[in-house]
């Protein structure tokens, strides 16, 4: 039971995020929301690579005994370097938008409808 | 080369090139016997609207919204639904994704 | 004619050296840079060229060829770890799209673009979204895709917001970007998943092992809807309009080709990752493709219907085009769906057939009606078009490019949609005959649509304040003309695309078993 | 922004080094122990952060370009892709690993089995880290700078 506290965390992250996303108004918050599911998202992949008892895979002096898979690992590391430049995107653009409208209620922003 | 065959019917482009071609001659050949006595910059160009005045060329166009008036009015019902749906707010648009997904997701695994 | 082996990673090499150069020679001269990016551009689309005619001789009906290239290594063992590009005829069908509209794309910005500042970040983002969208449909690797997805996406949502003086361009970027980032952390939760269970990421290793449990049906809708959603289909579909219609021309033909590779993603996880179960429905109790395809096909008639109803009622240029676009979508995934419900009949092989078809049509014909709005634009810096009125009459060439378009968007023979349209029709009437007198009338609204916008914008008397437009510049003019061209060559000969292009491409969609020999065995 | 009271500002320039150091360090070390490229870029750039919240962003702004910072990103990014294009080259695989096996640069093979590390080692892994590194520098700075700008901007012409 208690390897899988990490999934429900998996889970529960990714709803948080969505409930941020969809109930939220501030856009800033709108940006904490998707960040909030891409740290599920990561923990999720962190999460697979686990072995019970295993060490960190560094292979220069290392202790012996079983190790992590780096591969999630080696992913995860992608998917944040990504996230970054998404986050850096989307807090760029929301310094714009606040520029043009002056406000930042997602319920405001919305020119384009219809 | 050219036809294709649909399994039930075949489509063959050079016909339709065909009649086109025909279609534009046919045109040609009907505006020459067209009438000689047309002169322009004469009274004759100009239109007849029942002795009323030619308003400005501006206010003669059609506007884009104006054009289809008949068809939008009597699918309003529809329309104000669509319009509805339509709201331009970021949230909605996350919410459309999170409803298809539930409802994909609950079909699926049953 | 054999191309070098390494010819899949010089196509997405060589847009990425080139984006990062295009800073560095920016600095000595603008016109330099322009030409570098064509030169860049001209290059990348030679190579996909000779690549596409390299696997269109070597397919034949029974073993589809393809191409596997591994990242950095000489031996070819171990493909199950590697990074790796699987090249196949429908990975190679979407890059020649892909790159077709990012080259015009690049002509018509010679003047389309010339009075901005800036430009050389417009040029390296261009050239990086090329590099992201043949990266998506050259990989063999789900994590790759993954990459390449936000890549394009990344790149796209700056483009859009490119203008950033205007403040509806921001604001849709800002959704265009919400909306991306979810999908795609949605696509990598499902890549996670399915690298949980099977401890791979490679398409064909997955393909191979995939039992379709209950976590694996999960995986299966989250691809699907998180894809169909950037490929934009109803009722995820309302950033498609908001971006298309508020990014410069050029952008939106780039865009095109973005949504297009994430439509791709939809047929390669439906047809290969899930090929061994989706395609041998006999295996089990259920008929699991009729249910994955009738999930589908009701969500692309709503996406025909309201793109259609919802194009009628718009007065913006571009946004009406981008329903358009909406209901184009709509007709491919029909196509799928079709396809996918009917799997092993004869009519469902036609349905998949048209789709593929519909694909490169609908780009090119949606690409182009594009770049014409764009062409008002540059000519009257106007979008709406209550404004216009009696363009005809100064922009001679730019309405003989809009009345094709809008006849081959609206598939009014003898014009390329036509074609496509037929095999959808005739395809879908055999499944079930409400599908296709739907789709023919919602075909005959678009043409409606469209011809609202051909009266409002070049019907009518000369406007006085249109007194001194003139014909746009002859680079975009050029742009325009290559699209006209093919748009008329495939219209007039259907049959020889069909043929060469499209049979192949369905066939290696279909043979799934052929893909995993050749990528697992061979190596 | 405007600067920050003077505390905070020498204890920045007390902790700038330093923070500069362990990020390069990590960059250096990047084929051998846990970071590379992108981690010890992100705390070089951090440090660089700090810096610009610390003194404000005109200050800053008056010391560094953003152009520049842009000539240095396409550097950097040139030389990742270079190297793999070098890998074409050399070892007729895009993305080769074309210097292992030689005696000079980061060519020694290491025995196999856990032990000592050994810097010059692992090919033009090492080489490609401090392209990214060099990138992501610059790139994470001028992201920051550039927001930075932006916000000022909006605070001047609003009064």
């Amino acid at each position: 039971m208690i390897y899988n506290i990490p999934y429900i965390a998996v889970v529960c992250l990714i709803l948080i995020g969505l409930y941020a996303l969809v109930f939220k108004r501030n856009l800033i918050k709108m940006v904490i929301g998707i960040t909030l599911i891409e740290s599920g998202v990561n923990l999720f992949l962190i999460t697979l690579g686990y072995r019970k008892g295993s060490i960190a895979p560094i292979y220069t002096s290392s202790p012996g005994g079983i190790m992590a898979l780096p591969i999630p690992q080696a992913l995860t590391l992608t998917s944040i370097v990504i996230g970054v430049a998404v986050l850096a995107l989307m807090l760029s653009l929301v310094i714009h938008i606040y520029r043009h409208y002056g406000t930042l209620d997602v319920r405001k922003v919305r020119r384009l409808k219809e | 080369m050219f036809t294709i065959d649909t399994g039930s019917g075949f489509w063959t482009p050079i016909i339709w090139v065909v009649a086109i071609v025909v279609a534009f001659l046919l045109m040609y050949i009907l505006r020459m016997f067209g009438n000689k006595t047309y002169k322009k910059d004469t009274e004759q160009v100009k239109s007849f609207l029942s002795g009323n005045p030619e308003y400005p060329k501006e206010q003669m166009q059609i506007k884009a919204s104006n054009l289809y008036w008949g068809f939008t009015k009597s699918m309003e019902g529809f329309y104000n639904i669509l319009r509805k749906m339509h709201t331009g707010n970021a949230s909605d648009y996350v919410l459309w994704f999170v409803i298809v997904l539930a409802i994909f997701l609950l079909i699926e695994v049953i | 004619m054999n191309v070098p082996e390494y010819t899949p990673a010089l196509i997405v090499a060589v847009p990425l050296l080139g984006a990062f150069l295009t800073p560095l020679i920016s600095r000595i001269n603008d016109k330099l840079r322009n030409i570098f990016v064509i030169l860049v551009l001209g290059l990348n689309s030679l190579l996909v060229g000779l690549l596409a005619f390299n696997i269109f001789t070597k397919s034949t009906p029974d073993s589809p060829f393809i191409y596997t290239y591994i990242f950095g290594a000489k031996d070819v063992t171990l493909p199950v770890v590697r990074i790796l590009f699987e090249v196949d005829a429908m990975s190679i069908f979407m890059a020649i799209i892909a790159s077709i509209l990012v080259f015009v794309a690049v002509i018509y910005s010679w003047s389309f673009m010339k009075e901005n500042t800036g430009l050389d970040k417009y040029y390296t983002l261009l050239l990086l979204l090329t590099a992201g969208m043949l990266g998506m449909m050259l990989t063999g690797d789900m994590f790759n895709f993954f990459v390449f997805l936000e890549i394009t996406s990344i790149a796209s949502c700056a483009l859009i917001a490119f203008w950033t003086n205007k403040a509806e361009s921001v604001e849709a970027a800002f959704k265009y970007i919400v909306i991306s980032a979810i999908g795609a952390l949605f696509v990598l939760f499902a890549i996670a998943l399915l690298y949980g269970q099977y401890d791979a990421l490679n398409i064909a290793v997955l393909s191979n092992a995939i039992q379709y449990t209950f976590l694996d049906k999960i995986a299966l809708v989250l691809l699907i809807v998180a894809l169909a959603m950037k490929a934009g289909i109803v009722p995820m579909h309302m950033w498609l309009p908001d971006s298309y219609g508020r990014a410069p021309s050029t952008v939106t033909l780039a865009l095109v080709g973005a949504t297009l590779a994430s439509l791709y993603g939809v047929l390669r996880v439906i047809f290969t990752l899930y090929g061994n179960i989706l395609l041998e429905p006999a295996k089990f109790d259920i008929p699991v493709n009729m249910f994955i395809g009738w999930l589908i096909i009701p969500l692309a008639v709503i996406s025909i219907i309201v793109g259609v109803i919802m194009a009628l009622r718009q007065t913006d240029f571009k946004r009406l085009i981008a329903f358009a676009a909406v209901a184009e979508i709509g007709y491919m995934f029909l196509a799928i769906g079709t396809g996918l419900a009917a799997m092993g009949t004869a009519y469902g092989r036609t349905a998949l057939e048209g789709g593929i078809f519909h694909i490169i049509n609908d780009a090119l014909d949606v690409g182009l009606l594009f770049l014409v709005a764009g062409a008002i634009y540059y000519a009257t810096k106007e979008w709406s078009l209550d404004e216009m009125g009696g363009l005809a009459r100064n922009m001679k060439y730019t309405t003989i490019f809009f009345v094709i378009g809008i006849l081959a968007v609206a598939g009014m023979p003898p014009f390329n949609g036509f074609a496509s349209k037929l095999l959808i029709y005739e395809s879908t009437f055999q499944l079930n005959p409400i599908l296709a007198i739907v789709a023919i009338l919602c075909s005959i609204l678009l043409l409606a649509a469209f011809v609202k916008v051909f009266h409002s914008a070049f019907m009518g008397p000369k406007l006085p304040k249109f007194k001194d437009v003139k014909e746009v510049p002859k680079s975009m003019l050029f742009a325009m003309g290559i699209l006209v061209c093919i748009i008329i060559f495939f219209g007039l000969f259907p049959n020889l695309v069909l043929e060469n292009i499209v049979r192949p491409v369905a066939d290696a969609l279909l043979s799934n078993a052929q893909y995993l020999s050749m990528v697992l065995g061979g190596a | 922004m405007t600067e920050m009271s003077k505390i905070v500002r020498t204890i920045t320039a007390i902790a700038f080094p330093f923070a500069m150091i362990y990020g390069l360090y990590v960059i250096a070390h990047g084929h051998l122990t846990p970071g590379g490229g992108f981690q010890g870029g992100a705390v070089v750039a951090s440090a660089c952060a700090m810096i610009l919240v610390a003194f404000g962003s005109k200050w800053t702004i008056d010391k560094i370009k953003e152009k520049r910072l842009s000539v240095f990103e396409s550097v950097g990014a040139i030389a990742f892709i270079g190297l793999a294009f070098f890998g074409l080259i050399f070892g007729a695989v895009f993305f080769n690993n074309f210097l292992v096996g030689n005696d000079y640069l980061f060519g020694i093979i290491p025995v196999v089995g856990s032990g000592l590390a050994d810097i010059n080692t692992a090919g033009v892994i090492p080489l490609m880290n401090f392209a990214v590194g060099l990138k992501v520098i610059v790139g994470l700075f001028a992201i920051v700078l550039v927001m930075a700008y932006a916000t000022t901007n909006y605070k001047e012409g609003k009064k």
